[in-house]
């Protein structure tokens, strides 16, 4: 829809700089003119160098994706245009460098050609502008109040100086102007709504104030893209939250930090992605069996190896549920939006405090580094749980010592803390009751029962705290075709479902955040209440269609892509229509 | 040599080690016992994290809090132990192919943080729960059941090591020696910083080295001076003798203090600032 | 049987000395009457002293297991008889050292209590001869040649000198002489048969052999048991075939030698258990990306984490299977027997060296240690592949140059070795055919449909070469219970369905060897042939049953146990009882 | 400064280096190309082993075979190359990060085996790939992204630690004198042993040390002894001056020598026995 409701995406070269920011000072913009927005973001893989884009979605209620199709679309340079064209909607509107003239552009579309550089560069003698005028342009064409922008720029560069905010001013109204001499075409057009309290924020941000919200205390990571920028909040904000953040090593170094600090009473977190949580494997092992509570943020990139590492992928659900070697119990959760980023985060901690175990989130690098408008967090709200401790007192009557491995009904164990009357030994042998080394048979399978047995707490967890959803069913008990999803691919099932309904199609979405332990019962029942069963997912070895096969022993269509970047919503309502269309065929 | 039973109903856990008659950590185990005692140790302010090995089923042995960690991953969990709780007194036991086998790196960047704990190096000069296999400190005239034509890799000194990667506490004991040993651990302990212990332990079951250390033990000279790195790397990697005693001891921040100054650095800069400040400043 | 078929087992505290050696003496001396042995061991935690076990099956015919009950119990000390007394057929033979009494001896059974050690002190003043001393006695109560015993002596201590073996001969006849003096009550016998031509090897000895018998040029490992065994066998014999043997400062280090070794031209292999096998993590999904062969044995021990590091377990098959992030090909192989040992590991080599990725071979402590008598290995039948080395000339009329990465049908692209012309860069980023970096969507599903397309290859390998079974179906097209069973747990199964089918049970067994890739119509086909189907395994979490759901999406009824101890014959006869049972019950 | 055409034909493939303009990695590979040309190395003869990082992406840039390894993990993989082709030129080219953060443990190992390989430390004080972090040679002066208030570890210094760990060929050198640094590394490739060039190769991006270490860096005395141990230790961790040229040279068996001396033994212990015949010494 022209009025609030489409899609912008601006590219270019990143050695001429500014094609990100410029698009977060749109989304920012937008944002503040009432409307919803949600970002999109690919790098190049050099470092200076190549061709970059943000893509900002824009509506008037909250969106589930950053939409299939470009609207209007703002290129830096023709490699841009090259490379976007494909997802350039015929009648939108391309805004481009006049330094260039595209080729191919579709007739029915609307063009302007502007002089961006050339303004920055002779005009203005700053070829850093470029980008803001740019967003004068934009203004200009389409409605958007330019104090917004001008509000903006001053909050960004103030504290750089006036001098830098006038530059950037200047370089703001010359775009609005050389736009104005345009005659406008095109349909599209921001209309200021009235602002409801919003927040911006990327997923990352998200699981950093998620963290710091749940209580964690200490943080060990080592960079890795897309979860450095994890890393480096934690490093500047953790102490003043009073909390140690480390940066060491490798990764297997910030897996056994975190153990450390966990098992002398900090909460604590690492966040990696796919090299780094494979480097961690032997400890996640080592934490399930000294009962150890951590969290482990994995922000999933292409892979395997080294892969694509600024791309999108969801296949590190293999190595986060099956990861490690023997019996190793563990809870793995995924987000799927900036808001579920978040709040995940503390349903983490508050799990693995718990239940004391490896809990797993598993994020992904277009879900990391999108930004959304979201609700405000109440933090007040907020449940956060603290791990059961040895009191002495209170555990008491136990006249053969603390036993840090009791085996209670739950299968938890109060945890004595460093510092404390109650010293153990955190034993990654197999051990008794005490912690103490033992290899009976019966022991070994006791133990093992023990550790399992907490799994049942974490499945049950979400009706005890409300606020934590491990599954959501959307749309009727039964139906034609179900779509069981997860992770940053559920934004896309939503949105073509209800495309799908528009067009007379019954569907079903089964959401499910907690991949593991499973929700058996009602992901069996999801799938029999189904005529065809849908699961989408970023990797190729279909591993949630492989993981839900295995828990329940039903069947599912595995609808599987690689290619980096997420979902289109029109591929999910492909695949549907197939499904449903097989569906009354064999009617 | 025995320590006063007193002593030894504190901090003797009621766990019968699993060791070899004779093995030369039994020597350790005791001499670290009169440590705890001669500094009035509470139990359950120390924190004893050991790796995999022969070495690593020691702090069950005792009545402190242990952890039993993986082979070769002692640092990164006393690591993350002292940035949770640096009120703690954490003691490290690694064996040779624990530190400097497959630890060998977390051991150069715990030294170079300067943490302050004490690092209890077992150097049997082999891989003793493997049953008998080389390790980096096997030494040129020993053939092991992985090396039956002898090495092929060179012999690595680890106190050398230590104080090139910023360790401020370095010194060599004999198993053997334990009332010697118990007051060069409780130095090490009361060192503010990165203290390393190489002991010379022997195994008896796989290659017992008590004769010939007995016979190439030196103490260091009474004028040596303790301070003087270059020295310190001379003693330490001279191989016809080896030097018992401090080799190097020096003052630098611990990593607990910079940890501490970089707190105020930041409260500084965020003020008192709350979560729900900085979520507000991310409101539209 | 009384007469040449029963199990012997030997326990003692290790202290004494000799308990494994006259566990070993006693299993070549029934070989060389003729007989087949199977054996069994478990060892102390402690390097000196604690409890050790060997046990030894004698039959006519090769056996499967090592057998539920002991018929001649011989026990060093009184904690030996505490221990072992459970599994004591009531109507076998009890042989003690006449130092202790032991309590609670069914009154059905037969003692013989034998002054060992006091012999072996005082009358031979050789306190170690004490398991010559008990060879002897056995000799005398059970009719095993003294000359059997006396060869292997001479054998075994010839090098040491004269004396030596003397000494050993003068325990030998005076533990003969001593136990000549009972009045034999009891009915075991052992009786000669004429030799066939056997060998007697254990698991991981058949491994080493395998892997030098299939090209292996260098070994890399790191010790952990229950795998040091390999790697001392490498270190000292690699180098006289012409290899090189390395032990490394770790396991990533392993994996990394190998995958260097392998890139320049060497079949080259490693040897862990599960906490190596998880530090292998990343390498794993490298040696994936950059198509590197190589062979991973991964000998399993109980875990998870330090577990119980000389006790068995099935555990590390996720870990094999799922290992790894992103989306990691890889062929994942399952040995039953001794024998199984080696023919897998010559064809893990060949699948390697085929497809171009690396092949686990899951062994674990049990097998690993176990000595059987096999049929002689015949070297000249073998089948040994070796990859597609890139030539210029034959690989030529390829204008742009050499393509590492070709997408050829098969997805096999020849390989370039250093040193000869066709230089290319082994690349762990997404890549093109030529091996550069290259992150188009399009690309990335290119290449790893390319990857996994080698799958196909591997699934068909024992079709080309017969000598390899990657699933064996032993019973009726359908039956009432199908069982579906790997690596060691397949000889219990075995045994036991002879005995369900002796008590009228419809029964199959699906026995499969070739875990990863699966061969799904197979399973699929034995699954829906059956009217239940039993899936036994040594882990806590049912892992292959799992990968079963999830690669059929049909379900077996999974039977686990964890208990470091390979399932008895009886337990898993029970189990198929129960669901024949109830597919009686529900007709 | 420029290489002939000649050597560029030979030695630089089609393939675009992704780096920064001015990165000072451009100037090792231009001196890399001049020493293979000096040298008159066969491109296919030669297997140029990487880490992650910038300076990753060095071998993929070059004619000679390349391997793209892990982040740190250069080392293994360049002794199994040794290992299966002891005639192959094997150079590894690492990062500071990929050195001696991530990659330390094994780094010691290499240099303690002595291998017979050069290593090119692209040294940069930073995490450049990942955008900017501390690394282990991060300077005392540097803030980064992840130490916003500063660093609480030390610098470690790696030409000290090589010549430690057993390395025989250790010179440290400047991106900016390629044709200081081409000889350097011609030197090296024909050194019989373990050989470390430290190359300070500035991240004009993140952190450009140009200037600083123009100012900096020193070249050795014209009479300094080579051969010396401690002296070579004191000039390497020289942190007034960086001292560039050859710190230290000696002449030890190689890895390569050893395990041939190792064959040879094995041959003697086992003459010419075969897989059968083992397999027949098996028989019951
Ligand atoms: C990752 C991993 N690799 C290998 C092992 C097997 N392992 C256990 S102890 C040990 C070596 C012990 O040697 P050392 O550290 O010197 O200790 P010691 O037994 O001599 O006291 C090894 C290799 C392990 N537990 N974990
Ligand atoms: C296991 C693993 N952890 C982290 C990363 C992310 N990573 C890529 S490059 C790099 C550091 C690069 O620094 P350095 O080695 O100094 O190389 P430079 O980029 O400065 O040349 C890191 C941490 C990775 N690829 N693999
Ligand atoms: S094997 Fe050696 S190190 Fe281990 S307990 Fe026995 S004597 Fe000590
Ligand atoms: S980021 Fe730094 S190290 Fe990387 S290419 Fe650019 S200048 Fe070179
Ligand atoms: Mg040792
Ligand atoms: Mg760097």
């Amino acid at each position: 829809m022209p009025v609030n409701e489409f899609v912008i995406r601006v590219g270019g070269d990143t050695l001429e700089g500014g094609i990100i920011r410029t698009g977060e000072f749109l989304a920012h913009a937008l944002a503040r003119c009432g409307l919803e927005v949600f970002t999109f973001r690919t790098y190049p893989a050099e470092i200076k160098g190549g061709q970059a884009m943000i893509q900002v979605r824009t509506a008037e209620q909250p969106t589930y994706t950053h939409g299939d199709e470009v609207d209007i679309l703002i290129c830096f340079d023709e490699e841009a245009w090259e490379i976007h064209k494909q997802d350039f909607n015929p009648y939108g509107v391309l805004i481009y460098d006049s330094k260039f003239e595209p080729k191919n552009v579709p007739g029915t579309s609307i063009t302007y050609g502007l002089p961006f550089s050339e303004i920055a560069k002779t005009r203005l003698r700053n070829p850093l502008g470029k980008n803001m005028v740019i967003l004068g342009a934009f203004s200009a064409l389409f409605g958007l109040p330019k104090e917004t922008f001008e509000q903006l720029i001053r909050e960004y560069w103030g504290r750089r100086g006036e001098k830098v905010v006038n530059a950037n001013i200047a370089a703001l109204n010359e775009g609005f102007d050389e736009a104005r001499k345009f005659e406008k075409h095109d349909p599209y057009r921001i209309e200021v709504r009235p602002m409801s309290d919003r927040m911006i924020l990327s997923g990352n941000e998200a699981i950093c104030y998620g963290a710091i919200a749940a209580g964690c205390k200490v943080f060990a990571g080592y960079p890795i893209t897309p979860a450095s920028d994890i890393l480096e909040w934690m490093m500047e904000h953790l102490p003043h939250f009073g909390g140690t953040p480390l940066q060491v090593e490798d990764e297997i170094a910030a897996i056994g930090a975190v153990l450390g600090a966990s098992f002398a009473g900090a909460k604590a977190m690492t966040a990696t992605s796919g090299p780094g949580l494979s480097l961690m494997t032997e400890f996640l092992s080592h934490a399930a069996m000294a009962e150890i509570p951590c969290v482990i943020a994995d922000i999933q990139r292409a892979g395997p190896s080294t892969g694509m590492p600024t791309k999108s992928e969801q296949s590190d659900l293999y190595q986060a549920v099956f990861g490690g070697h023997g019996d190793v119990p563990r809870v793995v959760l995924a987000p799927s939006t900036v808001q579920g980023c978040f709040y995940v985060t503390v349903h983490a901690f508050n799990l693995a405090e718990l239940c004391q175990l490896p809990v797993i989130i598993l994020s992904d690098q277009s879900l990391a580094h999108r930004t959304e408008t979201i609700a405000p967090i109440d933090l007040d709200k907020l449940i956060v749980i603290d791990r059961e401790v040895y009191d002495s007192f209170i555990h008491s009557g136990d006249d053969k010592g603390y036993r840090r491995y009791r085996l209670d009904e739950t299968g938890i164990s109060p945890m004595s803390l460093p510092g404390q009357v109650g010293s153990y030994t955190a034993e990654g042998l197999e051990h008794d009751e005490f912690g103490h080394p033992n290899w009976d048979p019966e022991n070994h399978m006791t133990m093992t029962e023990k550790r399992f047995r907490k799994l049942e707490l974490a499945l049950r967890y979400g009706e005890y705290y409300p606020g934590f959803e491990g599954f959501r069913w959307y749309g009727p008990r039964q139906a034609d075709v179900g779509v069981i999803t997860w992770g940053s691919t559920a934004g896309a099932v939503r949105e073509a479902s209800k495309l799908a309904e528009l067009e007379g199609i019954s569907v079903a979405i089964l959401h499910v955040s907690m991949l593991y332990p499973l929700h058996k019962e009602i992901v069996r029942r999801f799938i029999i209440s189904m005529k065809r069963v849908l699961l989408p997912e970023l990797n190729y070895t279909g591993q949630f269609a492989h993981l839900v096969r295995g828990e329940t022993g039903l069947d599912v269509v595995s609808y599987a892509k690689v290619t980096g970047v997420p979902f289109k919503v029109r591929e999910i309502l492909e695949a549907i229509r197939e499904l449903a269309h097989e569906v009354i065929y064999v009617r | 040599m025995a320590v006063g039973t007193e002593v030894r109903e504190r901090y003797k856990s009621d766990l019968k080690p699993i060791w070899c008659p004779g093995c030369g950590d039994y020597g350790v185990l005791t001499a670290t016992f009169m440590a705890f005692g001669n500094l009035g140790l509470k139990p359950e302010e120390v924190v004893i994290i050991s790796g995999i090995g022969c070495s690593g089923r020691f702090p069950a042995f005792t009545t402190a809090y242990g952890f039993h960690s993986l082979h070769g991953r002692t640092m990164p969990v006393a690591l993350g132990v002292k940035a949770a709780n640096p009120n703690l007194t954490v003691i490290a036991v690694g064996g040779d192919g624990d530190t400097l086998a497959i630890g060998g790196n977390h051991f150069m960047h715990a030294c170079r943080r300067n943490i302050n704990l004490t690092y209890l190096l077992l150097d049997n000069n082999l891989y003793a729960l493997t049953k008998g296999q080389a390790s980096p400190t096997t030494l040129p005239s020993q053939t092991t059941d992985s090396t039956p034509y002898g090495s092929y890799e060179n012999y690595v000194e680890p106190c050398a090591l230590a104080i090139l990667y910023g360790a401020t506490f370095v010194a060599r004991e004999f198993s053997a020696r334990a009332r010697k040993l118990a007051d060069v651990i409780a130095q090490a302990i009361q060192h503010p910083g990165f203290s390393l212990v190489h002991i010379l332990s022997p195994c008896v079951t796989f290659f017992d080295t008590y004769d010939f250390y007995k016979q190439q033990v030196k103490e260091l000279p009474q004028d040596y001076d303790q301070t003087d790195m270059h020295l310190a790397l001379k003693y330490a990697t001279d191989m016809e003798h080896r030097w018992l005693g401090i080799l190097y001891r020096t003052y630098k921040p611990t990593f607990e203090e910079r940890v501490q100054s970089i707190k105020e650095k930041a409260m500084q800069r965020y003020q008192n600032v709350t979560l729900k400040d900085l979520l507000n400043r991310r409101r539209v």
